[in-house]
């Protein structure tokens, strides 16, 4: 580590007023705005904050990749000593991956689809001046070892869709500790990951840093990762440093309002206590014995195995696991979208496996599905009103001008202010559109509401509003919720009772609070260990299930 | 997770600023040309289809901007009262392939299963056989004159717009609102008038622009082949067909209706490109 | 009769036979100077040759390429029309023309070796006069009332006719009347089309071609019985002659001003100022026929009516037409044949332009004007539909003049282009097409009955022709046609060409428009492209001086 | 996977099935005949009784069924009829015909693709905007001039004034330049724009940032990274436009007056020359599938995630 192997006390990355716009068809938009902020050798600082807050420019600026349009209007990015705001494009070429390198948000489209795993690892080390073939082969094998992917020989030669996500993640990690850098910017770097293997990679990334003594710029949306993993913490809004210092006494004594708003909102660090468990249980629903198969033949995939639950009239059931535990696919058999392999769904006593045609069409009247991405469950043609007023068109005959104003009423009552019901889903923004597509499932009156990791998209803070929300609806309308996360702190914010699914079975269904604080299965347990947030849970007096894990 | 995902979405690099002057700049030449199309007497004094005797072959000038013709006839007003045969041509062409492909497409992608098979077939068919023989024998089946031409040319097209419409339905049913229709009780017919029709057509409808701009072309080439409309018809393709046995005599005959094409295929272009990113 | 051209000011040497009026030397060189031997001759033809039976080469690509490889019994003289000995020596014709004897000369051979005597003579005539059906040969179109041959001697011929064949003797120069090897004629005739298999004994020989793009021809080294009466005698100058196809009109004009071509035929009349301003030379060559004309088809309601056919002679203004798109090499038709045929008269009072007279005509046979300007009788319009005819000269510029001017006596001709295939179909049908453009080349009167009589060309669709359908026919008009044919004294026959004439426009059965000429361009050094009597040129004098 | 293969191969043959049946029935609704527009020629002076012999012995009178069965038969076997316009048969038509063809789209494909990438390439890496942009629109140009004018055009300028390649007698070499650029460069114009376009969203993709991240070059991340990932959609095009290649060889052909399919086409249809119009519609419609065939083949090559799947035609 030539130029950088200083003294340990030295700062390594040093930004002064930095400010950054992009240069859009609309005109010049201002993303970071006077940011100040520096990194010590070895240090790790988590830049926090939510969409748009220019987290994600900035640090783009230090490694000067940023897009064609963004201009560094002014300020200071220097890294041992150099400065780096005024550099061309190809001056960087040199310093990066060798002093300041990378890992990505989405392992899953940052691996060329068309070149071997081997091959991408070895260009870091051929752009860096590594000659000698055998040479570079010897240490591609010797970085995936280090990773902890298994059989490096076979990696080498497979492609990246032959690989899962996590283990995409971790070429992508043996890429960036290649060269032992000074500095690697981690940008979300496991958001795209499910819980327990987001875990391993942050403490895969911790290690090799603590091996090499390099300094993480770690960019997070999530506070309970920052607060697990960082030295000290910058918290970003707007394009503004709102608030930043050691991570303990940031997240201890936070001073700006919006950090302040920020930890309330955390579902990981919700200080709320578990929901009470109805009195006298009715089940509404009742899954029995269900199976669903995908394809046939050698391609055959087992997706649900014999999986079974109950849910109770006015609570809100959580179906829980990791991507490809079968919960989506449980929750789809449920409102009728496909026709399960075996098994027995009864809502109100309907068979609803057996459902089709007109029969199907009709038995939607009662229960509704909210989709996970409200950017892709809205036509974007229609306008809010519309999209809210279809299930009407659909199953009642009234005038145009009585559909719209019970559409419009609905509006209201999930908090959307009137203006909107002339807009398009574009004009809106995620929470709002997730308000509208809530209000399209209410708005004849269902009685099941089924809920596909409705708050995943979104960003704590409106995550925390639209929970409240579900909340507040049930109580009123005595609704019956089925809702599917990934998420065990929003499961223990929102559910009565829950079902813990693994690679489609059911491994544990009980009430949150017992599942919670004496999980029956290890699955369960390791689930409860992956939530972020931990470090955090120590230093806050009312956060103490975490214990419950060990 | 709704975090800016800038390091993967790089912002593309041809930008087109709000105010482009090349785009308005296609629109208005498409504008002059409906213009032209729809009240040609406003903008020459001379006739399209009459010539003035001992007034031919005529080089450019004050009166004559773009010279005259064989018999005599203002090039200019030929070209300004062929903007109607040759948008008309161009209308009918894509018109064939857009309402045929897009309907052909529409059921191939929503019904799905056999009928797709058998349709997407039938396209193979379309696509395999050599395009300009199917216009030359479809031209002599139906007889000469524009709006046969057009036919022919729309046939040829009807190919190219229901694989695309095809995809592009495949595409939107599956998109969750789709999905959402029908779970919100929507009837076949209606989620697909409502839903799948109105989002798969905007990329389709940046192509039929892109077409637009093709036909024009295909039934200039039928003009130089000998299957263009009948004199003294003034259509663009004919009128550089024809022009060109006078180029080395007379240049503007066989050039400026050139011109003339290039510069409205170049517009139908651009207003494509503008389209397919709007969509 | 300025019908030869040449740069003005500068004084062109003249073929010592023929020249006034067919032959054009290509440039101003001094009469002194002397033809060199050698090079080749880079020749751009519009259209590829179809078939080399020689009776085929009414079409010009075939004649281009048939006139280089060919002789004919005899030679007409173009400036006098008159028919000199070539392959016969001397003839006798019987009072009544039905025997004519042929006296070979010797020593010719064709290029294969075989000699031509009065066998191999025999077998062309017998081919050309009756056809083949087996073979598939039709009948040649210049010869008729032939009946058999007789070999008299090696060197001797006699061709006897069933009637009367005054026309004979000229057909026996015409390019139809080339002869080949006897045994070319024992292909079938579809197999004719490979010009390699084409033997004659003419001063070129076929050397290699590659169908429908170009054709090699070398020069016959003891080539030594040309036209007595030329000055040249023995091979020919040229060492060969390169064919090339070249459709493109801006192609043919172009190559020929860069110096690619030296030659090039069908050169429009819009491009001769260019050609000549650049020092290149304009060979026009008149080809005295049928004038190029629109003939009516008066089986159709529309043109039935005489008055009808004679208002739309009045309304077409041929001075017009031919100021607008053509030259000088193309002079306004005067009467049915050209001012350069033989039996030609001046009818020009005839076809006068009167437009007044023209709608007089119409209103007498019930024509009135309608709402839109056209005429209509009993709700049925005036409106007449043309195809225009591809090989000839601007033909569709032609039709839409024509259009425009009929347009002004309140007639609508719609101008038609369409593929080959409708086009000959709907041209057979005088209910879709009551019109059609025509010409004939040929210097004969022959040629009139050639283009009207129904088993010939059959321009009106007349009943026993072309069209099965037919009801309509003009007894009167046959017998005057039949009879130049068969008329043996010449002054009577000129007599009744004139009366065909005269009978043709009186009857408005066609409104001829000009006197088609063949127009080539060459390059400044070419010398003494000739052409024969209907414009075909021939090579053989034809040398190149040195660049 | 042969399965797929197997499958995928009997799919084209039953669309070639198809296009021959099409392309019969459409032939025989032509107006026009073929017989009569070769013999009603006044040369000839064939009466119409003599028309209708000739009609038997061609076997055109047949009912049509019956011709559909034979001349399917005979293709069966290779044997693709007799032209009546050119009176031989269609396979020595095709045998003197075809190469030539071949031999020109071959070179044009291969130019055009040569200057899609050159053009693409430029567009991208060019040192100022305005000059990407402009070299990003020479495409939509090239697609707005009809061929036959270009065609034309270009003998006008390099043959005639510029006078570098002569037209006539030409030596092999120089015969080939200006037709294989007039047929080349508008079936370049579509390829290049995909391929610019390609090109852009693939280097919008994250793995190109992370390359970059890596310290490659931008031209260096071009070259190894983006130009395979952009590759398929080209390939795709570069199939389909197959049938573009034809038509631009009639045009080509007619104003470069060189021998090819592309003319007997051209006659063939003037002529209603049926059997060799059959004919042609076989071996392109033959030729269109075989290629999308092999393009669907090659995909798996150029992305190794297409291994699985062989998809439908092209």
């Amino acid at each position: 580590m030539n130029m950088l192997a200083f003294p340990s006390k030295k700062s390594l990355l040093d930004i002064r007023d930095l400010t950054i716009s992009y240069h859009l068809p609309e005109g010049r938009r201002q993303v970071v705005n006077g940011v100040s902020f520096s990194i010590g050798e070895g240090e790790v600082v988590a830049l926090v904050g939510e969409s748009g807050s220019g987290k994600t420019t900035t640090a783009q600026s230090i490694i000067g990749l940023l897009p064609d349009n963004g201009r560094i209007e002014s300020g200071s990015i220097r890294l041992n000593d150099a400065e780096l705001s005024d550099w061309a494009s190809r001056r960087f070429d040199a310093i990066r991956g060798k002093v300041v390198s990378l890992i990505p948000q989405d392992p899953g489209s940052s691996l060329n689809p068309v070149l071997t795993i081997g091959r991408q690892v070895e260009e870091i080390l051929k752009l860096h001046g590594w000659r000698d073939r055998k040479a570079r082969h010897a240490r591609v094998l010797e970085l995936l070892a280090r990773v902890g992917l298994s059989n490096p020989e076979l990696r080498a030669n497979q492609y990246p869709h032959e690989l899962s996500g996590g283990m995409k993640q971790r070429v992508l990690i043996a890429i960036a500790v290649a060269l032992k850098p000074a500095l690697i910017i981690a940008d979300e770097p496991t958001s795209a990951l499910d819980v327990t293997v987001q875990h391993r990679i942050l403490d895969l990334i911790d290690e090799l840093r603590a091996e090499s003594g390099t300094a993480v710029l770690l960019v997070t949306h999530d506070l309970g990762v920052a607060a697990d993993r960082a030295d000290r913490v910058v918290v970003l809004r707007k394009g503004h440093v709102e608030e930043q210092g050691p991570t303990s006494a940031l997240l201890a004594r936070p001073t700006s309002a919006y950090a302040k708003q920020l930890l309330a909102d955390a579902p990981s660090l919700a200080p709320k206590g578990f929901r009470d468990a109805p009195e006298n249980p009715e089940a509404a629903i009742e899954v029995r014995n269900l199976r669903q198969e995908f394809g046939h033949g050698k391609s055959r995939v087992l997706a649900v195995d014999d999986v079974s639950f109950s849910i109770a009239r006015g609570t809100t059931h959580a179906l829980v696991g990791e991507s490809g535990s079968g919960k989506t696919t449980t929750a789809r058999s449920i409102v009728g979208l496909q026709h399960p392999t075996a098994g027995s769904i009864l809502i109100d006593g309907t068979e609803v496996t057996s459902l089709s045609g007109e029969a199907r069409r009709l038995f939607r009247r009662d229960v509704q599905l909210v989709y996970q991405n409200p950017f892709t469950s809205l036509d974007p043609r229609q306008r809010i009103l519309d999209i809210v007023g279809e299930p009407l068109r659909n199953f009642e005959t009234l005038t145009r001008k009585a559909r719209d104003e019970r559409a419009a009423a609905m509006i209201e009552k999930v908090g959307l202010p009137a203006d909107v019901i002339t807009r398009n889903p574009r004009a809106l923004s995620g929470g709002q559109r997730q308000r509208v597509a809530i209000a399209r499932a209410l708005v004849l009156e269902p009685r099941f509401l089924v809920l596909d990791e409705a708050v995943s998209a979104l960003d704590v803070t409106v995550q925390a509003q639209i929970l409240n929300l579900l909340t507040e609806l049930q109580d009123q309308l005595g609704l019956t919720y089925l809702f599917v996360t990934h998420d065990l702190s929003v499961v223990r914010q929102i559910a009565h009772t829950v079902t813990v699914m693994q690679a489609g079975q059911a491994v544990e269904t009980g009430l949150v609070a017992r599942v919670f604080t004496e999980p029956a299965s290890p699955y369960t347990s390791d689930l409860l260990a992956a939530i972020p947030g931990r470090r955090l849970g120590a230093s806050h007096p009312v956060l103490h299930y975490s214990g419950a894990a060990e | 997770m709704t975090t800016l995902d800038l390091f993967g979405t790089r912002a593309p690099s041809r930008r087109i600023p709000r105010f482009d002057p090349t785009l308005v700049l296609s629109w208005a030449i498409v504008a002059v040309v409906l213009a032209w199309a729809l009240a040609p007497g406003l903008f020459t004094p001379h006739s399209g289809t009459v010539g003035i005797a001992g007034n031919q072959l005529k080089a450019p000038d004050a009166a004559h901007w773009f010279g005259t013709d064989e018999i005599g006839r203002d090039v200019l007003a030929r070209i300004i009262y062929g903007a109607a045969n040759s948008l008309a041509g161009a209308i009918v062409a894509v018109a064939v392939g857009f309402f045929g492909g897009t309907a052909l497409g529409l059921v191939a992608g929503s019904v799905g299963g056999k009928l797709d098979i058998a349709i997407m077939r039938i396209v193979d068919v379309l696509l395999s056989v050599p395009g300009l023989l199917l216009q030359l024998s479809i031209i002599i089946i139906l007889g000469f004159g524009t709006v046969n031409v057009a036919v022919a040319v729309g046939v040829t097209i009807v190919a190219g717009f229901a694989r695309l419409m095809r995809s592009e339905v495949i595409r939107v049913r599956q998109a969750d609102y789709v999905e959402a229709a029908f779970g919100s009780g929507g009837r076949f017919a209606a989620v697909l008038w409502r839903h799948v029709l109105p989002n798969s057509l905007g990329t389709v409808i940046a192509y039929a622009a892109l077409q637009f701009g093709s036909a024009i072309l295909a039934i200039s080439t039928l003009g130089f082949l000998g299957y263009g409309a009948p004199p003294p018809t003034p259509e663009w393709g004919l009128l550089i067909s024809e022009g060109r046995k006078y180029l080395t005599a007379a240049w503007w005959l066989t050039t400026f209706p050139g011109l003339a094409v290039i510069l409205v295929v170049l517009a139908a272009n651009r207003i494509s490109q503008s389209l397919r990113r709007s969509s | 009769m300025s019908l030869f051209a040449r740069v003005s000011g500068k004084f062109s040497r003249l073929l010592v036979v023929g020249a006034l009026l067919s032959s054009v030397s290509a440039s101003a060189v001094l009469a002194q100077e002397t033809p060199v031997q050698g090079g080749t001759l880079v020749y751009l033809e519009q259209q590829a040759h179809t078939n080399l039976y020689p009776p085929a080469g009414g079409f010009y690509p075939n004649s281009g390429i048939l006139n280089q490889i060919t002789d004919k019994l005899t030679w007409q003289n173009p400036e006098t029309l008159k028919n000199e000995p070539w392959i016969a020596q001397s003839w006798e014709i019987n009072a009544d023309a039905t025997e004519y004897t042929f006296k070979l000369r010797d020593g010719v051979t064709f290029s294969d070796g075989t000699p031509l005597d009065a066998e191999a003579v025999a077998k062309n005539f017998d081919t050309f006069g009756l056809g083949n059906k087996e073979l598939g040969y039709p009948v040649a179109e210049a010869i008729n009332n032939y009946d058999h041959s007789e070999v008299i001697d090696p060197l001797t011929i006699k061709f006897v006719f069933k009637a009367p064949a005054p026309g004979f003797l000229q057909a026996t120069s015409v390019i139809g009347s080339g002869l080949v090897a006897p045994s070319v004629l024992d292909q079938p005739y579809n197999e004719l089309g490979d010009a390699t298999k084409i033997i004659g004994s003419g001063p070129f020989v076929v050397e290699s071609e590659v169908l429908g793009q170009s054709l090699n021809l070398k020069a016959r080294e003891d080539y030594a019985w040309g036209p007595e009466s030329l000055a040249h005698q023995g091979r020919a100058y040229l060492d060969a002659i390169q064919y090339v196809v070249t459709p493109e009109d801006s192609v043919r004009i172009g190559a020929l001003l860069a110096g690619q071509a030296d030659v090039i035929r069908q050169i429009q009349a819009y491009d001769e100022a260019q050609v000549e301003q650049q020092g290149y030379e304009i060979l026009s060559a008149p080809t005295r026929g049928v004038n190029n004309n629109v003939s009516f088809r008066p089986e159709n309601p529309l043109v039935a009516d005489l008055k009808v056919r004679q208002a739309l002679t009045a309304a077409t203004n041929s001075e017009e037409i031919v100021s607008t798109l053509f030259s000088s090499h193309y002079p306004r038709a005067t009467s049915v044949i050209a001012s350069t045929a033989s039996g030609y008269v001046d009818l020009s009072d005839k076809l006068a332009f009167d437009q007044d007279r023209a709608k007089a005509l119409l209103d007498e046979a019930g024509w009135v004007p309608g709402a839109d300007g056209i005429r209509e009788k009993d709700g049925q319009k005036l409106e007449l539909n043309i195809y225009e005819s591809l090989p000839q000269p601007q033909n569709r510029a032609t039709l839409q003049l024509l259009s425009q001017q009929w347009a002004q006596v309140g007639v609508k001709l719609n101008v038609l282009a369409g593929d080959s295939g409708s086009a000959t179909t709907d041209n057979l049908d005088p209910l879709k097409t009551p019109l059609r453009p025509a010409m004939v080349g040929r210097a004969d009167p022959d040629v009139i009955k050639s283009n009207f009589y129904p088993t010939n060309r059959d321009s009106l669709l007349q009943k026993g022709g072309t069209n099965p359908n037919a009801t309509w026919e003009d007894p009167e008009l046959n017998k005057l046609l039949l009879s130049i044919a068969s008329e043996p004294d010449s002054d009577k026959r000129l007599k009744l060409t004139a009366d065909v004439q005269a009978y043709l426009l009186d009857q408005a059965y066609v409104i001829p428009i000009f006197e088609e000429p063949q127009v080539f361009a060459g390059a400044p050094y070419v010398h003494d492209v000739t052409f024969d009597a209907v414009a075909r040129p021939s090579f053989y004098n034809t040398w190149l001086s040195p660049r | 996977m042969t399965q797929a293969i197997v499958s995928r191969i009997g799919q084209a043959l039953v669309v070639l099935l198809l296009a021959f049946t099409a392309s019969f029935l459409l032939l025989q609704a032509l107006p026009g005949d073929a017989i009569l527009i070769k013999y009603q020629n006044p040369e000839m002076g064939l009466t119409p009784e003599q028309i209708a012999e000739i009609r038997v012995l061609y076997g055109a009178d047949a009912p049509i069924w019956a011709q559909y069965g034979n001349t399917l038969w005979n293709f069966l076997q290779g044997s693709f009829g007799y032209s009546i316009q050119a009176g031989v048969p269609v396979n020595t038509l095709l045998a003197t015909n075809l190469p030539p063809t071949l031999r020109l789209a071959s070179l044009a494909l291969v130019l055009a693709i040569l200057l899609a990438f050159a053009i693409a390439f430029a567009a991208t890496l060019a040192p100022f905007r305005w000059l990407r942009n402009a070299l990003a629109s020479l495409p939509a140009l090239m697609i707005s001039v009809p061929v036959f004018w270009l065609g034309i055009m270009l003998i006008q300028i390099f043959s005639f004034r510029l006078r570098l390649v002569p037209i006539i007698n030409p030596n092999e070499f120089q015969a080939l330049i200006l037709p294989v650029l007039t047929l080349a460069l508008p079936i370049a114009a579509p390829l290049a724009q995909i391929l610019i376009r390609s090109l852009d969203e693939v280097e919008a993709q994250p793995f190109v940032a992370v390359a970059r991240a890596k310290g490659a070059t931008r031209k260096g991340v071009l070259w190894r990274h983006v130009l395979r990932n952009a590759l398929l959609p080209v390939l795709t095009i570069a199939g389909l436009l197959f049938g573009e290649l034809l038509a631009g060889a009639v045009v080509t052909e007619t104003v470069f007056g060189i021998n090819g399919l592309g003319r007997i086409t051209e006659q063939a249809v003037s002529n209603q020359d049926t059997a060799v119009l059959q004919a042609i519609v076989i071996l392109a419609a033959g030729g269109f599938i075989l290629i999308n065939l092999l393009v669907d083949l090659a995909a798996p090559l150029i992305d190794p995630r297409l291994k699985r799947t062989v998809g439908a035609l092209a």
